[in-house]
């Protein structure tokens, strides 16, 4: 039985550092945690034939990745004695230096939260259906590769 | 006229986000015909979902199957 | 030869949540960088025969903890290839739900940022010589014990 | 006269941060006269810390070693 609600986990452009800072806070009234683990991308300015990476301009099938996202979230609570979880990536252009990815995770005691935050990463970047466009300078691009 | 979603590198070789193609029974017999029609695509690494679930052998395809093209995922 | 200077790891009292918004907006020039790792430790109000845990005093060995760190964060440091690693941690006290480490590790790939943030909290743990007195509700507490 | 620095739950056991000793040409001489005045010492655990560095023999003092008890860490 499925607990969770699908939650829209994309942003439009990059996630500001601030809005990581709020989320942060937020957890202060939850008195039970006792670790934060924190995975954030972003965007790097990679070198392409000479030219530089200047934004990433991120694509997906929506609902095909929300839907995905919600089996990875239930399997990761199921997984992991964890207390929160929380994932947002950006869509739309993303300048190089700004935050495309953050993903979120507490517990109770840091290994749950650490374990589970890496196992998140790891099945967001095979699973998720989102494309980035590297964009070059001189108005040239090149797909994004993950590896 | 079956509606068939592509997305990231593929857009290039579609010049657009979806293609229609009309008597396509199962998804062999739309891959044969997209790769004559855009003979790119053969070259293309890319997975196949009907109505969002990745297909990995050939599937028939009904009037309503939401069929979509997918090049390797890059997101992060 | 050891090549970076002692730093200050210590703050008074609770890490604000905005602290660690404003360390990470700082890395947005750093353009090699395409991961962040982040440790968080929260202050939990544990339950100890009935008394709830209402903050953490924290005391150390201040000049035996910042060497110590040095070492660690040296060794961290030649074992990854990260851009940049900070470590705060708390001093005095710290209520229950505020954060009292904060650990932050970059890399221009996820791999070695998650490593070695999980290394250092594993190092800071156990290598640093600070010590954690449990206020209890009603003016008792118990020493803290990590595990 | 010899300062040593103590920490954490030893601060109980000797109602402040430090206590000052004479005659202690070594850490076993020290550890068998703060256990003569203070028997709650016994049952603690502990590390010997001098100059800095962790002990686990034996070890001479000098005039200027700068002696630290230092109960299990807890920090984080």
């Amino acid at each position: 039985m499925k607990k969770r609600t699908p939650k829209n986990i994309f942003r439009q452009g990059a996630i500001p550092a601030s809005f990581i800072g709020e989320s942060i806070q937020k957890h202060s009234s939850k008195t039970e945690i006792g670790a934060h683990s924190i995975f954030l991308g972003q965007v790097r300015a990679d070198e392409v034939d000479g030219k530089k990476v200047e934004a990433i301009e991120y694509t997906t099938y929506e609902e095909m990745a929300l839907q995905k996202m919600h089996e990875i979230r239930e399997s990761v609570f199921e997984k992991y004695p964890i207390t929160c979880m929380h994932v947002y990536h950006s869509l739309g252009t993303v300048p190089t230096g700004e935050i495309c990815l953050f993903v979120f995770t507490s517990s109770g005691h840091r290994r749950a939260a650490t374990d589970a935050c890496n196992e998140l990463v790891e099945w967001i970047k095979a699973e998720l259906p989102i494309w980035g466009k590297e964009l070059l300078e001189g108005e040239s691009y090149q797909w994004k590769v993950n590896n | 006229m079956m509606k068939i979603l592509v997305f990231g590198q593929l857009t290039d070789i579609f010049k657009g986000s979806f293609i229609r193609l009309k008597d396509i029974p199962d998804t062999d017999t739309m891959i044969r015909k997209l790769e004559e029609k855009y003979p790119a695509l053969k070259k293309m690494k890319y997975l196949i979902a009907i109505d969002k679930e990745i297909v990995k052998e050939n599937t028939t395809l009904g009037e309503e199957s939401e069929v979509s093209l997918l090049p390797p995922f890059s997101g992060g």
